[in-house]
């Protein structure tokens, strides 16, 4: 009763009242990933509108069993727009938006399964993420067949992951299929840290992966794939961040900096914001979801000042023509998404070191 | 298996085994020292993870290392007297305090890092401190040995240091004599005068100092910021650690090595394609086993002597 | 109701207010709306059916791992593996209830049981390690955790993972072995019977049977069960086996009524708290579930509190933490008790003696 | 009369789960002098004592030492003016030797450190000064009871002690070392200092004491100068009625043999051999003591019959059948019954209600339980009987045992072991530490038992008893039989002391008679 007033108030009132945004973590902040990223993207919202949006950031921290009463919450009290992540949050929100027509969502890194009926209200946004990482295992190639300063004669690269899941190993498909596309013969020394927060773990697994040979890495680790900047550091080897631009947030470390080539980025914010740009502007398509990569700058690759300075022109020329190569459809990125394991696993084992 | 072998006898894999010791070796000491007492220190992961973070943000307020390490050690301490403040003084179950506490410094570092650092994840803004790296001169110049043992953290060594430390605290100064009484006959211990719950209180105070170090390690020396939950269940492999060691010093840095090999065999392996799941059981499986076998070995022993004195 | 037990729910309560006032301090400086705060983390839970009915869903499985723990604790094993056995029913669990097709009351029933057996089998083996060569139960359990962490991610993983989802997840189990709701539009489900009849069945086997007895006996002074006859090394066994099965129960059970595939990625963290909970009832069963449900209330509404508050989430833990401490605190205001009894004690003493003078006139 | 010296007024103790263990009590001592504080089980004494040794703190009353009032809230202050206690039960930390036991808690330092050689040389000038002998190197698990004994007064007398509190220290001496201990304490009594001598054992009492103070129900019922009393005034005093010092035996009439023991050797676990070719048996109807002094492989001779312990070489046959691999439950079915040594060790769950401990070892047989349940009803009506049968003082037979006194715990054993209609009993040292009352109360039972044909093995280190009770006997010395007595009627303590402390042995011969088939 009182709840459906409320809300059909803020409907009709919709002119002057502020457009109330909530936005649902499913984890914690901190991150230094799609959740802090997400979580910026409401900064650049509240940048962009200031006083015509309200926004919350609630954080519903990794207790599974929680967030449905929450999204359920959410859902009754009086917002407008309802913003969730990751796959894990498809089946509640599947269940709850069409108990509440009035509401829309907004869910990122994922997308409901529209078959189901019902949730017109419900926009969904996937990432080509193994775009970016496409690029980041052509460029390590590139770089561990090089003559550059910190490059060793073997071909071997590293990638580690934070845990055998699906979004890291979209991450890890595209990576390999970036390398073998500059060298057939490249090996990658992959582990996977078992968490997100052991950063000590991750730099312990990144030292490994140098001693056996790799000079350079990439990270999709979260906080703990920060372990691996320090081994780069240590070992005197290449790395390559993730999600936000690693090389910048240690720029008051310019040692380390200086051996972080670029960083993969997943741009959550950019696509918040295009996406409440375009709900401001009506054209948002609810009842659909959108992917987005490269070409909607919703996946990205730092190019920095250490971008500039440590990798030759060369490779960056030859980065660029791959970026529009797969812009323009020319490449098409393998995926994770829906691969069994045993498909997985030979892509894995086929670089074995 | 060939690749295997290769690791495993490389002196990166050496040097990789020490690193990962330390905080084990430095938090198991902890738990030596209060279990002598009879003061079972659950808290142990709550204590490094407080003062890794601790040693983080007062390095980068005071941009010295050494107030870094010193407050580091002090907020152990402050975790101590809540520990025993609750457990000896309230009579709190020790367990249950433990783990609460571990609770308490779980969210709590992660709140006093937000408010210090705006950031729940990581410290990186904050530019902290390190402990750093120091080249032994003659034993460096050792080939195998020298690449192995020189070259570590400070607190590597002292770590080592410490276990010699505590040996000789324990078994030849009179707190040593008090603690161990404390522990195996408190009434008899109270029965001369000793105060009991002091005796504890320090016990615990310097169990939980030495697992400062042991964070400090974490977050100065290890890696070169905090992050959260990034002690990630050391405490407690320390506890298992020095169960292991029967609560003896120098048996608390064998099994803490164990750790250390095992953990970094299991970092070494992944990337040999094994599944994932198995490398990383592989320390736990190791210390299973290993108090299996030090267990039998015992236990035969026993039996052993029986049968030669009765044949 | 004796005189103890009077006092000890005054001292609990005492507890209570104390770290509520401590909770209030604290949420007074961090919070610019502290009376909200404190009145969702008080009162929320109680303010929507839904909210209590999340209080009972997360008592359940605080009361399965409780009693398992109860159990271990009684026969005085320091056994640690409810977490793990916990997580390897729900893995147990989610294998009957992919691969086997079965009619609707029997299929939950099968991968209960079975989850109970995978739990006793695991906890069998510190129990096995400890009766056969006296390994320390509490180190083999603690590293156990995490071999069955591992081995449980294994199985989902390569076996049982759907790979259309786009988490590490596994397929969707048979809707025939999900445990339904007992109250429409809660999420309360019929696990919080089999809880309730797991209480019960704890209660009466630890107090009422002679495996129950010899668990007690051992637990109080083994040496004594040793030479009264009890065969030590069988309790030791059992009382593991039986709190493996208890937490194997309780993990498949959570999975099956809150969950419709396995998704955990970490140790759900039940153990621990079993601990938590086992200490504030004070391996009493029958005060399980009430530790379970206070636990439960607290977090849930320490949740509402962050939710719809500005105090961060984080904050939550630090209070949990010390209203644990306190209200498990033995000693807390037993001065003031001893006082209390002492006077009263010298007044009779008193009047004894005017008695005995009396009698001698 | 001597100068006072220490004076307690009005002390009134509850103990904080309700127990007035003090009432108003006025205990004062003299300078040099041994002053005995006798009261059955539970009378108070120990409170007292604690209380004043800064262990436990009363509720009421003061403490004046010399005339002027101190408080003594912790054994260090006990300590530091001039009191010391020798415990009811030792205070050792068993892992630690002898000299570091004596220095505990003032330990001698050399820059820092503990300085061992200080404290064993320290140990030795104290051994020496009081005639009190002791290996200042060994390990204190490894001693017998009479040296630790001896650590405990050197304990005492190391930190200065002026007053110094013997809490039943006799209980576990042989007369030999009573006397000797009677010795040292003249000693100190005349060197000036004060000893407050806490006994169940009135003869000694007499013999030692100079003044009494005796205990009843938490109250001081009187002082006396030890000459003006006689032992029957004592206990008529302290329990209210006359106590018979006199057993009543019938002679006995013999069964078949029921324990038969053959060529028993058995080597610890520390490889010494604690007993040698050991022989005998035991037949329905007969008491057969075991006399020794403590240490000479009595304990480990108990264990084995009762299945506490195994691994050792030999035969040992209970009715017939071949113990050796049989466990403790099948051994207890034979029926066998065991009063253990230690009643808190073995004896009891300490933590568990009087019923709890009453069904210890017939919980699992079909007459107390339903099918799955046991039965409660039972199981109460079983220990009401028993606790009105044995006289244990409780508020109802849900009580925890622990808070019992010693007499009554020891009693909630005994109607345990007897009530099982035993074959065999072995009764190790039964009425240790226990009052007149109980002890004459446990007595008479055991001989009720022997009347009723059951077999039984005493063990005692107390001589009256082993006299008393006993039928035959033999002796232990050093892990071996060194004498066979068929009647105790013709032995004396005299003679007794002799062969247990191994200055007298048997002809083999003489000893062999112990086999009877
Ligand atoms: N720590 C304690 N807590 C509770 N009650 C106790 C405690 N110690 C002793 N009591 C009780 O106080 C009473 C007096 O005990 P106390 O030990 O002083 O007797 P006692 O005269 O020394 O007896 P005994 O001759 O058996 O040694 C007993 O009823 C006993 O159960
Ligand atoms: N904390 C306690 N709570 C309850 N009862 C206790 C406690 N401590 C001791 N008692 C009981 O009180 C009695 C007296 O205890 P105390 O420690 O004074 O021994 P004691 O008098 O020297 O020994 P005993 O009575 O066996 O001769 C014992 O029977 C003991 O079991
Ligand atoms: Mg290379
Ligand atoms: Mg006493």
């Amino acid at each position: 009763g009182k709840n459906q007033n409320n809300s059909s108030n803020s409907n009709q009132d919709s002119k002057d009242k502020p457009l109330k945004i909530v936005l649902l973590i499913n984890g914690t902040l901190g991150d230094k990933s799609f959740f802090d990223s997400a979580n910026n993207g409401i900064e650049l919202i509240k940048k962009e509108y200031g006083s015509k949006v309200e926004t919350k950031t609630i954080e519903m921290t990794y207790d599974q069993s929680k967030w449905e009463p929450t999204l359920q919450d959410v859902s009754e009290q009086d917002w407008d727009i309802i913003i969730l992540g990751t796959w894990q949050m498809t089946e509640y929100l599947e269940k709850i938006a069409p108990q509440n027509p009035d509401k829309k969502y907004i869910i990122f890194d994922t997308s409901v399964d529209y078959s189901k009926g019902n949730l017109s209200n419900v926009y969904s946004i996937q990432y080509k993420q193994n775009e970016g990482s496409f690029l980041a295992g052509a460029l390590a190639a590139k770089i561990t067949t090089s003559n550059m300063p910190n490059a060793n004669d073997k071909k071997i690269i590293g990638f580690l992951g934070g845990m055998d899941i699906p979004v890291i190993n979209d991450f890890l498909v595209g990576y390999i299929q970036g390398a073998k596309y500059v060298d057939k013969d490249i090996k990658v020394a992959i582990s996977y840290i078992g968490d997100f927060a052991d950063s000590a773990k991750g730099k312990e697994m990144a030292m490994a992966q140098y001693d056996q040979g790799a000079d350079i890495g990439f990270n999709v680790a979260g906080q703990a794939g920060l372990g691996q900047l320090d081994a780069a550091k240590e070992k005197k080897k290449y790395a390559i961040g993730v999600d936000s631009d690693q090389a910048s947030i240690f720029s008051s470390d310019s040692e380390k900096a200086n051996l972080i080539v670029t960083s993969v980025l997943k741009r959550i914010d950019n696509s918040l914001l295009r996406a409440i740009k375009m709900h401001m502007d009506g054209t948002l398509k609810y009842g659909q979801a959108e992917t987005l990569g490269l070409k909607e700058e919703c996946i990205g690759f730092a190019e920095n000042e250490y971008y500039q300075k440590i990798v030759p022109e060369e490779y960056r020329k030859f980065i660029n023509e791959l970026k529009e190569k797969i812009m323009n459809g020319e490449i098409t990125v393998d995926t994770a998404f829906g691969m069994d394991t045993n498909k997985l696993n030979e892509i894995r084992n086929s670089v074995k070191p | 298996m060939n690749n295997i072998f290769k690791i495993i006898f490389s002196t990166s894999f050496g040097y990789a085994i020490l690193r990962v010791t330390t905080p084990i070796l430095f938090s198991g000491l902890g738990a030596v020292i209060s279990d002598k007492a009879g003061v079972i220190n659950i808290a142990l992961e709550g204590t490094m993870l407080t003062s890794a973070l601790t040693g983080v943000i007062v390095s980068a307020l005071t941009q010295s290392t050494f107030f870094g390490v010193i407050a580091a050690i002090l907020s152990g301490i402050f975790v101590s007297l809540l520990l025993s403040y609750f457990s000896l003084n309230l009579k709190t179950d020790i367990v249950l305090t433990g783990i609460a506490i571990n609770l308490l410094a779980s969210g709590g570092t992660i709140f006093i890092l937000y408010l210090v650092a705006h950031d729940k994840g990581i410290s990186t803004s904050l530019n902290s401190k390190v402990i750093p790296n120091v080249t032994i001169p003659l034993l460096n110049k050792i080939p195998i040995l020298g690449p192995i043992l020189s070259g570590h953290n400070i607190l590597t060594y002292l770590s080592w240091i410490s276990v010699a430390i505590v040996y000789i605290l324990l078994y030849k100064t009179p707190l040593g004599v008090r603690i161990r009484a404390v522990g195996e006959n408190p009434e008899a211990a109270e029965s001369v005068g000793i105060n009991v719950n002091k005796i504890r209180y320090i016990a615990l105070c310097i169990s939980c100092i030495l697992a400062s170090f042991g964070g400090a390690y974490m977050s100065m020396g290890y890696v070169s910021w905090f992050s959260t939950n990034m002690t990630s269940g050391r405490g407690f492999i320390a506890l298992a650690a020095e169960a292991m060691g029967k609560g003896n010093p120098v048996g608390t840095l064998l099994t803490s090595l164990l750790f250390g090999f095992a953990g970094a065999l299991s970092n070494n392996l992944q990337s040999l394609r094994i599944p994932s799941e198995f490398v990383q059981m592989i320390p736990y499986l190791a210390t299973i086993v290993g108090l299996v076998i030090y267990s039998i070995r015992k236990t035969n022993m026993l039996k052993y002597k029986k049968e030669v004195q009765n044949a | 109701m004796n005189k103890d037990n009077i006092f000890e729910i005054f001292r609990t309560l005492m507890a209570i207010v104390i770290s509520l006032i401590l909770a209030f301090i604290i949420i007074f400086f961090i919070s610019k709306q502290p009376y909200v705060a404190l009145s969702k983390f008080l009162l929320g839970p109680l303010s929507k059916t839904r909210y209590f009915s999340n209080v009972l869903e997360m008592a359940i499985p605080l009361t399965f791992t409780g009693l398992a723990i109860c159990i271990m604790f009684k026969a005085n094993q320091f056994n640690l593996g409810a977490e793990g056995a916990f997580f390897m029913g729900a893995v147990t669990a989610t294998i009957i209830g992919i691969k086997f097709s079965l009619p609707g009351l029997i299929h939950p029933i099968l991968a209960i049981v079975c989850g109970g057996i995978i739990g006793g089998i695991f906890l069998f083996i510190p129990a096995f390690l400890k009766v056969k060569w006296n390994a320390n139960e509490l180190v083999s359990s603690l590293m156990l955790n995490y071999v069955m962490f591992y081995l449980g991610i294994y199985i989902v993983n390569y076996y049982l993972r759907d790979s259309n989802a786009g988490a590490m997840v596994s397929y969707k189990l048979k809707t025939t072995a999900l445990l339904p709701n007992l109250i429409p539009k809660t999420r309360l489900h019929y696990g919080i019977l089999i809880a309730i009849l797991m209480i019960i069945i704890t209660y009466f086997f630890l107090f009422r049977t002679k495996w129950g007895y010899a668990i007690r006996m051992v637990g109080f002074n083994s040496k004594f069960a040793i030479y009264s006859g009890i065969n030590n090394k069988s309790v030791i066994l059992y009382s593991q086996i039986i709190g493996g099965i208890i937490a194997g129960i309780g993990g498949a059970t959570e999975l099956l009524g809150m969950y419709s595939r396995f998704q955990w990625q970490n140790l759900p963290g039940y153990g621990w708290d079993g601990v938590i909970v086992a200490i504030l009832s004070r391996n009493n069963p029958v005060l399980v579930p009430i530790a379970a449900f206070f636990l439960s209330y607290l977090r849930i509404g320490a949740d509402l509190m962050a939710r719809i508050t500005d105090v961060p989430s984080e904050v939550v833990s630090v209070i949990q933490a010390l209203v644990i401490m306190l209200v498990a605190a033995e000693s807390f205001l037993a001065k003031w008790k001893h006082r209390v009894i002492a006077k009263k004690a010298i007044e009779e003493i008193k009047a004894e003696e005017v008695n005995m003078n009396e009698q001698y006139i | 009369m001597k100068n006072e010296i220490l004076r307690m007024e009005n002390i009134t103790k509850i103990y904080s789960n309700g127990i007035t263990a003090n009432k108003g009590v006025y205990f004062s001592i003299c300078e040099s002098e041994i002053h005995a504080l006798v009261g059955e089980n539970g009378a108070g004494k120990s409170t007292l004592m604690k209380i004043l040794f800064g262990l436990e703190q009363p509720d009421d009353g003061e403490i004046y030492l010399n005339n002027s009032r101190i408080s003594i809230t912790s054994p260090s202050l006990a300590i530091k003016n001039g009191i010391g206690m020798v415990h009811q039960h030792f205070m050792l930390v068993p892992s630690l030797t002898v000299a570091e036991n004596v220095v505990l808690g003032l330990e001698p330092r050399n820059k820092g450190f503990f300085d061992y050689k200080k404290a064993v040389a320290i140990t030795e000038e104290l051994a020496q000064k009081y005639n009190l002998f002791v290996d200042p190197n060994s390990i204190v698990e490894d001693l017998p009871v009479g040296m630790k004994q001896k650590i405990e007064i050197l304990k005492a007398l190391y930190r200065g002690a002026k007053i110094l509190i013997l809490d039943e220290p006799t209980a576990v001496l042989t007369p030999q070392e009573t006397v000797e201990l009677f010795n040292q304490l003249m000693h100190l009594k005349n060197s000036g200092h004060t000893i407050i001598f806490i006994s169940h054992k009135l003869n000694e009492v007499k013999q030692i004491s100079d003044r009494v103070t005796i205990m009843r129900n938490g109250r001081n019922v009187g002082v006396f100068n030890t000459s003006d009393v006689s032992e029957n005034d004592i206990s008529r005093l302290m329990v209210g009625r006359d106590v018979v010092f006199k057993l009543d035996k019938n002679i006995k009439k013999l069964g078949k043999t029921i324990l038969n023991v053959k060529n028993l050797n058995y080597t610890s676990e520390t490889g010494k051999k604690v007993l040698k070719n050991i022989s005998f048996s035991v037949r329905g109807g007969e008491i057969l003591g075991i006399a020794g002094v403590e240490g000479n492989g009595q304990r480990e001779l108990v264990e084995i019959i009762t299945g506490l312990r195994n691994y050792y070489e030999g035969e040992i046959v209970i009715d017939n059948i071949r113990i050796n691999n049989l466990s403790i439950k099948e051994i207890r079915e034979l029926g066998t019954s065991h009063i253990p040594e230690d009643r808190m060790v073995y004896g009891v769950a300490a933590q568990g209600t009087i019923e709890e401990n009453i069904i210890s070892d017939r919980f699992y047989k079909k007459e107390l339980n339903h099918r799955i349940l046991m039965n409660i009803k039972k199981v109460s009506d079983i220990s009401k009987d028993l606790i009105k049968e044995y006289k244990i003082k409780c508020s109802s037979s849900k009580q925890k045992v622990s808070m019992l006194s010693g007499g009554n715990i020891q009693k909630v054993v005994v109607a345990r072991e007897f009530s099982s209609n035993p074959k065999l009993l072995i009764a190790d040292q039964p009425t240790r530490g226990i009052d007149i009352g109980a002890t004459e109360f446990i007595h008479k039972k055991i001989i009720q038992l022997r009347d009723s044909g059951t077999a039984i093995l005493l063990v005692s280190a107390d001589l009256n008893e082993i006299l008393e009770v006993s039928d035959s006997l033999i002796v232990m010395y050093g892990g071996e039989i060194v004498a066979y007595f068929d009647d105790t009627a013709n032995v004396t303590e005299e003679e007794l002391g002799m062969y247990m402390l191994g200055l007298k042995r048997q002809s083999h011969d003489e000893i062999g008679r112990v086999i009877y088939e």
